[in-house]
């Protein structure tokens, strides 16, 4: 582990970030101001940000339905996400997309995706351009225990060996897809001994605790940059709020739901493993003050925006008929 | 028979559970069509809570009364779930495979369109695929592009396949009663902004015959051609436009395939003026099928030019104003109609 | 210019080499392009030796020119080769994907319809997606119900793919460069049947816009709208028709998606009565919507009904004298003509 | 082991017929008279009869574009499959079908398919119905080792851990998907050992021994039919002919395939490890004798035999518009 302060607090600051962002959604949907699905990300912060942390603004990321935490983790604008989500002009779509497709291929987010596995064969194509043009660029694929599942995702796999593409699967193992167990629809208790069976490198890691998913994350990212092909990761975590917004959440008890939330939060575990020789509570309550002030800002300027004109809707695709 | 009023929600949750009693081949398959196995809470077997019941609560109840053999939770897995219910189809099952939102067809249209609608002419008539494939279509959720579709005109074109698209709740039941009992697979299309709809419907089984179109309004003056939700729309214009003189005359053909071409060229033959509506493409869509069906069969009872109200030839936008706009509404029906009466 | 005979298949394979020449982003993607990967034969890589060059011979040379790294031979794995491609052309490749038979878009439809066609406007405007999707269609090789069908209708009617389905060799160079410059999505339909048709074909690259139609026949009595292996049908007709003093107008569109509609119009205005001949489908098919665009905008020069050729609503039957009576020919159209000028 | 001579007779009558049948195909391919694309199966066939000799005709396969072997081993009409392929009215399929779409559901063949990696997802279907209906029946899924990386297949397998079907998926491993070989296209080395990751006990056997294929297929079909769900077994054999006939076979040199046939050839496998107190030469050479004047009678028939009738065309279908 050779994060530095700067480091440190940078990672702690898009956890909390994402965190901020999805409470405060949370509340927003409520009012009922929010069109359409909207997933949360809290409870898995750690994953996100342990991964993008490794990359570099030219490396290129494929998401899920769940992908406000990547979006941010991946330095997408907050103003811009939140925008996105009410629907306004000023979102990084032009309120075209939505939570479920936020995108900013600036920063090498390839979009949230609302279909579930829709994100590896695109990122392999991204691992293939890198590959391709020679850039030394490394792709990501965020996938669920839920989307580890699909073809898809197998298939991507399969191809990402056999073409040695620089990319690393990301299974972010919650537990559940939707309300149905992972021991249920997962039919080997083991998805990266799954993905290891297609022939590349695959490990399990603790998604709550952003240094271990850091350094299994590095490990597999510099692999990817040095030629050596594709890993996947399995992280464990867990979701702090319903599968959507408006889940009753039946498949598991409020209690079991306090206790997850007491003990296995990602920035309660990051504060309590983080050297605090290097890092202050105090800093890092200040970067919960300034993401809660940012997300609080990001609303208000959302509300606030304009929806985008009816004409838009001819505009960016390549006729009208 | 006692009727009472049901949600087209409840409609076609009746309709599962009464066949499912008259026929135990009938099993429904999909995604938490019931919700929470395996997982965590001690309360769910004990208690028989369904933690889902379908992601908008259409199936809610059967996993209680039918169990997991014959409500059967799958992973994600589209292409394992239609192929399944393909194969289980011409083994010796009635399936009823849930895909929650139509446009997932995308991961598993194989299973679909080259197997299960092919068996029986590929097998010289061997065989027979008595299946259902439910799924929700439609825009007006804010869903975004790609959970909003409405793809029944692309099911249409396949040969073997039936499709359904009912507009209301009696509707829904027979159809999907008729859907269970047919031998070649039906998709059946379930607007999701109908969910809350309601009518009168009997409380009995019952079945509407394929191919029939319904005149959910008569008229005189303009035929309109419209289809699952664009059913209400196309009413609410009827209503408004007789208020103003115009006698509009709405056919709700309930089936895209078969077509009850009947149905259509009737009306169209009495009123001389068509407006089709329609919610699927606005190219080599529903409507332009039904277009071409008048202009071909029945050109000469034409006193004007055919009026077709789809959507822009776009995505379904997410930000809901964009997505007004992009969808069918009563005002562009009534824009259309005036058009044709005044031309 | 100088120009050359060349077969539909040089002309393909002569417009990917000299786009992948001009341009190092240019890459193919897809099952046995080059063929022989791994395997035993000890002389393959020594000599350069291609084990297929494309299952119908039209990447053969790619590979010996390009090598692996741009002509990528992949596993069976459709949604990885379409995902892989669309997710490439969103980096900065112009990758050419092939799907050998476009029946296999059902494995594989997600990544084209579902994705790469919705980059570009669900992300407003800040995606390009220069894909092409290439692949054989149509009927006529008894090649069965799974590897026959032309679901160009399909793609059509889906905002955001751009759809080309040559007819001949010189529009299949000039459409398909035209293609792999573009920066939307394009699916390309080479037809099976095609591939050894000639004709004069420029040796340079030259590129034909899309939805620009053809006029292969001048004629003043009946307009035929004919696309992919259909246009030579209605050429023949066209001329054995000519021999009885029947004037033939034939009005290949070329590109299905955008659609030359003043193209057609034009035609039809000029003779008020048109044949439609499409193997695409009997329902909701290309033919539909071409008759849906003249009965709404072109209404009043309709002399007499539109008549429709296309395939019974089956699959496509193996046996060669059911796939004969399956498919539309000379004679059919001939008799709708006829039957037309009869009227 | 516990084969007694008549089911040894039987067993190696299937394998006789199938190598009759195709090599006679062979052929009259080359006369131009059969319509459309055909794939061989010669070489193959102690995996088609080995398997399948362990089902009754209530148990139900799925099976591939390479089909006339599993048709042959799970019971189907040799008449009626010669007719189909010939395009004939007296065909299995009345001529609708031809060789990739051979189908007879009396005997449980659920159809050749010519989509690569449509069979499992199907079989897996035919062990649900025999699952819920309670007859015991099994299902087993063709598939080849090019199959084996195509989406499908992998969410069949999970499926049918997660139901605990009655199903065996078989992948016939002959080193090629048409020229592309099994070595590069499959990323890691060991299909069965991916198929072992999905949760399911998986085996490796020598596809050109009918012995070791019986024994290996017995057991899992006894685990599925006494309720304990799916197994995988990966049989390895090789293909004499082209991918389909007409292929160059530029990827493997004549002298390689030549020694293949010497070497690998399951019938003088068969004939070779056959207990000779039980069954003489002379036995298996009248079947082969049988067998050829059976495939010889079909083709005399398929060819005697009749188109189907123009008005064929629109039957069989819900309805014709
Ligand atoms: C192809 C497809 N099938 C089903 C869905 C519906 N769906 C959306 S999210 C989800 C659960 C995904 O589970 P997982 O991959 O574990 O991700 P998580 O929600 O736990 O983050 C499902 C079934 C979908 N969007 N796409
Ligand atoms: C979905 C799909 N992709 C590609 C093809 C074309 N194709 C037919 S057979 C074949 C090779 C199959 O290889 P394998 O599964 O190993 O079977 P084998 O031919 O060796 O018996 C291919 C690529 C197809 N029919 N379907
Ligand atoms: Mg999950
Ligand atoms: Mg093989």
């Amino acid at each position: 582990m050779t994060l530095n302060k700067h480091a440190l607090l940078g990672a702690y600051r898009k956890m909390s970030r994402i965190r901020a962002f999805e409470d405060r959604l949370h509340e927003e949907n409520a009012t009922g101001d929010i069109p359409g699905f909207i997933h949360l990300y809290s409870g898995q912060e750690a994953i996100a940000v342990g991964v993008c942390e490794n990359l570099r603004d030219t490396d290129h990321i494929g998401s899920t339905h769940r992908g406000h935490g990547h979006c941010i983790a991946k330095g997408c604008d907050i103003h811009g996400m939140m925008a996105e989500i009410f629907g306004k002009e000023d979102g990084l779509c032009h309120g075209k997309g939505g939570s479920m497709h936020i995108a900013d291929l600036s920063v090498g987010m390839l979009g949230a995706n609302a279909i579930v596995g829709g994100a590896p064969s695109l990122a392999i194509g991204a691992a293939l351009s890198s590959k391709t043009l020679g850039t030394h660029g490394v792709a990501v694929s965020f996938t669920g225990d839920g989307g580890s599942n699909q073809g898809t995702t197998f298939e991507a796999m399969n191809m990402a060996v056999v073409l040695k593409l620089p990319i690393v699967f990301v299974i972010e193992n919650n537990g559940y897809g939707e309300a149905t167990g992972t021991d249920y629809a997962v039919g080997a208790p083991d998805i990266a001994a799954r993905a290891a069976a297609f022939g590349m490198p695959a490990a399990k890691v603790d998604g709550t605790d952003f240094f271990a998913v850091y350094e299994t994350a590095r490990e597999a990212v510099e692999r990817a940059r040095a030629g050596g092909g594709p890993t996947t990761i399995e992280a464990r975590a867990n979701r702090f709020y319903g599968h959507f917004e408006g889940d009753a959440q039946l498949y598991r008890t409020p209690e079991q739901v306090a206790e997850l939330r007491r003990t296995q939060d990602p920035l309660v575990i990051f504060r309590d493993k983080v050297d605090r020789r290097k890092v202050s509570a105090k800093e890092l309550d200040e970067i919960d003050e300034e993401s809660r002030a940012l997300v609080d800002d990001a609303v208000t300027r959302a509300r606030a925006a304009a929806y985008p004109p009816i004409d838009h809707l001819l505009t960016d695709v390549y006729v009208s008929y | 028979m006692t009727t009472s009023k049901k949600t087209y929600r409840e409609a076609v949750k009746e309709a599962l559970a009464q066949e499912m009693r008259r026929d135990a081949t009938v099993v429904q398959i999909g995604e938490d069509l019931r919700g929470g196995h395996a997982g965590t809470n001690p309360e769910l077997e004990s208690k028989k809570i369904e933690a889902f019941g379908g992601v908008l609560g259409v199936t809610k109840g059967l996993w209680g009364e039918f169990g997991s053999d014959r409500v059967i939770d799958t992973p994600i897995t589209e292409s394992a779930i239609v192929g399944m219910a393909a194969g289980a189809a011409l083994t010796g099952l009635r399936p009823v495979a849930e895909l929650m939102f139509m446009d997932f067809f995308g991961v598993c249209y194989d299973a679909l369109y080259n197997q299960a609608a092919k068996f029986r002419y590929m097998f010289g008539g061997k065989a027979r695929t008595p299946m259902v494939l439910r799924g929700m279509i439609g825009a007006g959720f804010s869903a975004a592009a790609q959970h909003s579709q409405s793809p029944y005109h692309v099911f249409a074109s396949v040969p073997g396949l039936k499709v359904v698209a009912p507009s209301n709740a009696y509707d829904a039941k027979g159809l999907l009663i008729q859907a269970v009992r047919d031998d070649d697979p039906v998709v059946f299309c379930e607007h999701k902004t109908l969910y809350d709809t309601a009518a009168e419907v009997p409380d009995e089984p019952y079945t509407i015959p394929f191919g029939v179109a319904n005149y959910t309004r008569q008229g005189t003056d303009v035929t309109v051609v419209a289809l699952s939700a664009m059913v209400n729309a196309a009413n609410d214009a009827a209503d408004k436009l007789a208020a103003e003189g115009i006698s509009v005359e709405v056919v709700d053909p309930r089936t895209v395939s078969p077509l009850d071409e009947e149905g259509i060229l009737e009306s169209v033959a009495a009123t001389g003026r068509v407006v089709i509506v329609d919610e699927s493409a606005a190219r080599c869509g529903f409507g332009h099928d039904v277009a071409a069906l008048i202009a071909t069969k029945a050109l000469d009872s034409l006193r004007a030019p055919i009026e077709l109200v789809t959507p822009p030839h776009t995505p379904v936008p997410f930000s809901p104003v964009l997505e007004k706009a992009w969808l069918p509404d009563a005002a562009r029906i009534e824009t259309a109609v005036r058009k044709l009466v005044t031309a």
